[in-house]
């Protein structure tokens, strides 16, 4: 048998290389870590850089606050982005409240109630939603959907807000709904147990024990969905009706950031206000993201119990 | 001759091109196998953009973009070389009773002067506006030639622009009442192509110069096209492509159109 | 002060509970029914008349029965490039995040950072490609142009998943492994990953087919053609993968039977999915076989 | 009153595993009734039947009879929720739930109706004082129940299990990962209780059954093998096993 | 050989939280010392420090000296992974590595460059041996170590800590959550790993203390109050304090 058996804990060359590697592979994580960072600060850049030069033409106050999208290469052209920030907060929101309670409810379904034979045939399915490509989403969404709502609503075309944020909240209900899933089964059993013994029943127990106990990952769960919904574009641009319009109801085409920004940045010349105020609107898309996202975190970790 | 080309082209563009130029590709390639190809294609605007930046040696455009055309400035120092004849077909939905309209009626429609399909002879139903993007050669072409140059409406609760012609295609299928317009190719079941001014869209009609909705497809390069890709070009403006692929695409082949 | 002996467990409680259970089923079953229907929706038209032929051949712009080999090489080829770039980054982040950051201001910011960067709309990636790859580098529209800017794609969601399953593991098994004077790297690889392997797992496999399905990124990066033969695994070649070819066929393509080659493309793309999604739990059911 | 809790002829599968064979056994009312037996003879499987905890785990089958004062726990009707209100359980690791103190002990009376904040204080008050746990955490019933110690953390949650006012206390190995001195403190409490509650208890430390129990029940492989007053059991056991179980003891 | 691990003046803050006041302490050669004290008195930290495990918790400042066989453990070129190889430790929760019997014990020899199945082979059979466990899995090395019971995946992590031969054992609670047959089982153990190893070990069970000990430290509030043989210690404290924490006994 060859082991050393000395007290003595002097450096070795062996020890050298270990420390050596791990000291690597620790620059290593801090390095990608930062990659990541400055993957998004690049963007941001690249985005900003271009998008300011819109303020050498466009007012500030015009470009936030208009509502008339009405860009083009002669004098009468406007810039107001206001009913794309106001499509985009709505179509969030909505996105969010149709597929919260959805995805949620799903994952409690999987995580508490079906029993285990459904579970592991159901997580597949879903894990199975989010490699349909997005075209696919949004194709069945415009010869399905669209056609559908409109009939619902008597109107004479679907696209807008509605089907948007129904093709939205099918897309995102794989990431909420796994994720709040697998945090939800990691709320160590004996949570439940104290609240069952207590003489709960087990819509108190999720309620009150469970779901609070997964929150940081259920919140988790929810950011990744919403700003996979707020990037999402080649669906949305399918069902939504892209109209610079500020939707008067929930079924009337309209246009988000990203829509308007698939649509035209490809078909814009480059060095023109259009294609800046473009660009802006990606920026400032990042920007409102971001910005929710903190907003969000400080909600969480405000009325969380320290 | 042509076996002894090599190089490398990109060609971005025209969506409307991408698949005469995939074909073109194909058969060129097959030909000249030391040339490496790679096509993409987003908008008929980011073509000769793109040729202007360098990243691109072919950039697709279903307008001459050395020229101005309503909307787009002309881009200097670019040679148009034209692909073939592209004819484009007002469509409604098979449902529809309508079968013509004339031109002023189509103004009319796509300036919101007219709203409902009696005005034009059709059913009491109110029109719904199918219109492309910004940017889209289809629209360019439609605007100038079927539209006299007329400007689109822009809002409303029955109006929206459709991002490819496949979304064109599908919504005016799906809803009743829409009025749209798209490659001839394109026509399908589910929609019909109306007269214009009495006249059928049809490939002989725009040969005989009675239907006046077309355009050419060009080929933007930066100066006249040199090695590979004048090869390239000189191939998909030969007999063999011209009477070949574009025909069976249905487009018109450039001679046919004197 | 009321006596509490005598409280019973409300009736409103039951019922409501009672309610809370059968919707919970309701939804369930109304969820993966509606799953299911959808499936059924892209396969049906599809996935019975998919052939060997359709599979590997080459894809046709005139005539009909055309394939799709080159493009769905391209989308494996693709999607495990982009894996392979994007995985060791995101592991380390997420390692970074669950094993050394400290608990600070710039350790949240890292991970705003990294959810920001999942809101940023696939198509900026699509331009940043092409800012980079085609006008900076000059290599044009090629796979590795399209794999490289996937990856950014791929980074945000990988990095979460793996700093969330890491995280999870508890902290007992790092003790035991220090106490055997094991180095953190050697407690992060041979402890702590093969734990948290599940939760990679799940993650990979959610990345791994969104990328498979990822299109505006390559329709700008990639192009929208694939070689013209197959088996050509050159990293210059076009990188049109399968689903920038749905994305074509459903939108512009002129061939008699577009609409077929969608239909088929589509199932192709799900039945991948699925396999790409089974595949990936091979391992696990293998290792969970091991453990029993 | 001898017979408070009445099991007859218990048996329970796991799927098929079965972990308890032809169970009978008597727990009188205000009385302490230890479980002990060497580990997985099935303690902790008996002591859950009598709150129905085991409902919860799939694939579990019970067949005998088990009532409480009288009454059924299995039968038709029965009301699970105001069943286990009434028969408390208090587990081996401390689980307070992640919310206040405060919270943690209104947890239960909210559940079941309480919503006036007097009445709450009052039960907080008095559950923590039962559980002699007032006096450390008067001034801080805001702080997370997650901080404090192990000992006070039990006690919270035996706090949190008087806070409903059951009649029956199951306690499994509840002092097992506590130091001495909260041990001790626990097993007063324990006697206190009995006043006014019936108790069964499963320990892993045959002192704590002899020093605390009025009647000890001794397992072996789901099998009761004998059950007797404590004294008796301990120093007259019957059945060899029994013996050569005990006299394998400690200190 | 009296000093064979020797703490001078240890001080031990978290954060600003002082959790070790001035201890001094020695411990013999090849004796076994345990250490008791109330809940939270720094009993596990301390041990710790003994195996820098508390280099792992974020802002913990220790101060003082450590030596263990005459060579500081603190000392600018510590090699901290040699020295934690030559200190073992067992925890109070049993924690095997979600990996084979076998691929559990070789762990820790594999990452100290053992690659050979044969020596292999050996170490998992006499670490086995060692914690008395290898009769009980010799047939199933390849199965899960979590598939183990309680007191088996204990003596698991003790054949894991013997694996890679260490000088001191340390134990932390060790048996806390164990039945009593596994317990005495792992006393035993203990009693016999005694002849190849110093061991140093906390507990809360003061009988375990005086039944396996050969001297004991009793700890208050960070501090050493007594540290004397075992049987001084519980027969004559020296110090109140120790005498009324022992008197507080069980049994
Ligand atoms: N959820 C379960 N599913 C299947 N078998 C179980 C389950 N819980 C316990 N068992 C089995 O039932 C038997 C009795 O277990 P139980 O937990 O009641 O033992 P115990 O006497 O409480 O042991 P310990 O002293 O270790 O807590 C054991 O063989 C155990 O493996
Ligand atoms: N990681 C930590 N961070 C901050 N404080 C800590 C940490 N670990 C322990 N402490 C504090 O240090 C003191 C000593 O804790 P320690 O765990 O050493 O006690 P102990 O004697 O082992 O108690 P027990 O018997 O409950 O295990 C306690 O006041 C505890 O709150
Ligand atoms: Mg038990
Ligand atoms: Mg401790």
């Amino acid at each position: 048998m060859q082991q050393t058996n000395s007290t003595a804990s002097k450096m070795s060359g062996r020890h050298w290389r270990l420390m050596f590697s791990d000291q690597v592979f620790k620059w290593f994580c801090l390095f990608s870590a930062i990659v990541l960072c400055v993957v998004l600060f690049s963007i941001v850049f690249f985005m900003g850089k271009t998008g300011v030069l819109t303020f050498e033409f466009v007012k500030v106050t015009e470009y936030f606050f208009s509502l008339n999208w009405n860009p083009g290469f002669d004098e009468t052209a406007t810039y107001g982005a206001g009913i794309f920030f106001i499509g985009t907060i709505l179509l969030t929101l909505l996105t969010l409240i149709i597929s919260v309670p959805i995805s949620v409810g799903i994952a409690v379904f999987l995580a508490e109630i079906a029993p285990t034979r459904l579970k592991e045939t159901v997580r597949p399915i879903l894990d199975l939603l989010v490699g349909i490509p997005s075209v696919i989403y949004g194709f069945l969404g415009l010869t399905i959907l669209v056609p559908f709502v409109a009939k619902v609503f008597g109107t004479q075309l679907g696209d807008g807000l509605l089907a948007a944020a129904l093709v939205l909240s099918l897309m995102v209900l794989p990431t909420i709904g796994r994720i709040s899933d697998d945090s939800i089964e990691a709320v160590p059993q004996k949570y439940r147990e104290a609240a069952y013994a207590m003489g709960c029943t087990k819509l108190q127990t999720i309620f009150f024990v469970v779901l609070p106990a997964a929150r940081r990952g259920i919140v988790s769960a929810i950011i990744l969905g919403m700003t996979r919904a707020l990037g999402e574009t080649m669906a949305v641009v399918m069902v939504i009706g892209n109209v610079p319009q500020l939707a008067e109801s929930l079924v009337q085409p309209t246009s988000v950031l990203t829509s308007n920004i698939v649509m035209q940045i490809m078909a814009v010349p480059f060095e023109s206000t259009w294609n800046y105020a473009l660009f802006f609107m990606g920026f400032s898309l990042l920007v409102v993201a971001l910005l929710l996202i903190v907003f969000v975190r400080i909600i969480n970790n405000r009325s969380e119990v320290q | 001759q042509a076996r002894t080309v090599s190089g490398s082209i990109t060609i971005n563009g025209s969506s409307a091109l991408l698949p005469l130029m995939l074909q073109a590709k194909k058969e060129f390639t097959a030909r000249n196998p030391r040339v490496k190809m790679a096509v993409s294609g987003t908008s008929s605007i980011s073509g000769p953009q793109s040729v202007r930046r360098g990243v691109a040696q072919i950039g697709t455009c279903d307008w001459d973009a050395s020229t101005n055309v309503p909307g787009f400035k002309k881009f200097d120092g670019l040679v148009a070389n034209k692909v073939a004849a592209i004819p484009f077909a007002t469509i409604v939905n098979s449902a529809n009773p309508v079968n013509n309209l004339t031109q002023q009626q189509l103004i009319d429609i796509y300036t919101g002067k007219i709203t409902n399909w009696s005005q034009v002879g059709g059913n009491d139903a109110p029109i719904v506006v199918v219109n492309r993007a910004f940017g889209s050669g289809t629209r360019v072409n439609y605007t100038a030639k079927a539209l006299n140059g007329a400007t689109i409406i822009r809002s409303g609760a029955n109006y929206k622009e459709a991002s490819s012609s496949g979304v064109m295609a599908t919504t005016v299928r799906t809803t009743p009442n829409a009025i749209g317009y798209i490659d001839l190719v394109y026509v399908t079941s589910g929609m019909k192509a109306l007269s214009f001014n009495g006249v059928a869209p049809t490939v002989a009609n725009v040969i005989n110069k009675s239907y006046p909705i077309w355009g050419y497809g060009y080929m933007m390069t930066k100066g006249q096209p040199t090695g590979a890709t004048k090869a390239f070009i000189d191939f998909v403006q030969g007999k063999t492509f011209q009477n070949g692929a574009v025909k069976k695409m249905k487009f018109i082949p450039i001679g046919a159109i004197k | 002060m009321q006596n509490l002996k005598d409280f019973k467990a409300s009736k409103l409680a039951k019922i409501f509970n009672q309610f809370f259970m059968v919707s919970m089923w309701v939804l369930g079953i109304i969820t993966v029914f509606f799953v299911l229907l959808l499936l059924f929706l892209i396969l049906k038209d599809g996935l019975p008349y998919v052939t060997w032929d359709f599979v590997i051949g080459l894809p046709s712009e005139i005539d009909a029965g055309g394939g799709i080999g080159p493009m769905l090489l391209n989308s494996f080829y693709v999607t495990i490039l982009s894996l392979l770039v994007s995985i060791p980054i995101s592991l380390g982040a997420g390692i970074y995040l669950a094993e050394y950051a400290p608990d600070n201001k710039l350790t949240s910011t890292i991970r705003v950072c990294v959810e920001g960067l999942s809101s940023v709309p696939s198509i900026v990636f699509g331009l940043i490609g092409i800012a980079l790859f085609v006008e900076y580098f000059q290599i044009g529209l090629t796979i590795i142009g399209a794999s490289l800017s996937l990856a950014m794609l791929n980074l945000p969601l990988l990095t979460r998943v793996s700093e969330e399953s890491i995280r999870a593991v508890p902290h007992s098994y790092r003790e035991g492994s220090y106490a055997l004077g094991a180095t953190k790297l050697q407690t992060i690889f041979k402890v702590v990953i093969p734990v948290a392997m599940r939760g990679l797992i799940t993650g990979l496999s959610l990345v791994a087919g969104r990328a498979f399905g990822e299109s505006a990124v390559i329709i700008l990066a990639g192009g929208v053609n694939a070689s013209a033969e197959m088996w050509d695994f050159s990293l210059f070649s076009p990188g049109g993968t399968l689903a920038v070819h749905l994305w074509y066929v459903q939108s512009e393509a002129i061939v008699p039977d577009a609409k077929e080659i969608a239909h088929k493309s589509a199932a192709v793309l799900l039945f991948v999915v699925l396999a790409i999604n089974l595949l990936f739990r091979i391992p696990l059911w293998w290792m969970e076989r091991k453990m029993k | 009153m001898n017979d408070y809790i009445n099991l007859h002829d218990v048996n329970l599968f796991y799927g098929t595993n079965q972990a308890l064979k032809d169970v009978k056994l008597q727990a009188a009312k205000h009385e302490i009734t230890a479980f002990i037996g060497p580990s997985g003879c099935g303690k902790s499987t008996l002591l859950r039947c009598l709150n129905r905890m085991n409902d919860l785990i799939p694939n579990v089958k019970i067949t005998g009879e088990i009532s409480v004062a009288g009454e059924s726990l299995y039968g038709a009707n029965t009301d699970v929720e105001s069943l286990r209100k009434n028969i408390g359980m208090v587990f081996q690791a401390p689980n307070p739930f992640m919310m206040s103190i405060y919270d943690n002990i209104a947890f239960g009376p909210r559940r079941f109706g309480v919503k006036s904040k007097a009445i709450l204080d009052e039960i907080v008050e008095k559950s923590l004082r039962a559980a002699v746990l007032w006096d450390e955490v008067k001034d801080q019933l805001k702080k997370s129940g997650l901080s404090l110690s192990g000992g006070q953390q039990q006690r919270l949650c035996i706090a949190r299990a008087l806070s409903v006012e059951p009649d029956v206390l199951l306690m499994d190995e509840a002092t097992a990962s506590l130091d001495p001195i909260s041990t001790m403190k626990i097993e007063e409490l324990v006697q206190q209780l009995k006043k006014d509650y019936t108790i069964v208890m499963v320990t892993h430390n045959m002192q704590q059954a002899a020093r605390v129990s009025d009647k000890t029940c001794f397992f072996l492989n789901g099998e009761v093998i004998e059950s007797a007053p404590t004294k008796t059991l301990f120093n007259n056991p019957e059945d060899k096993r029994t013996e050569d179980y005990i006299t394998g003891r400690f200190g």
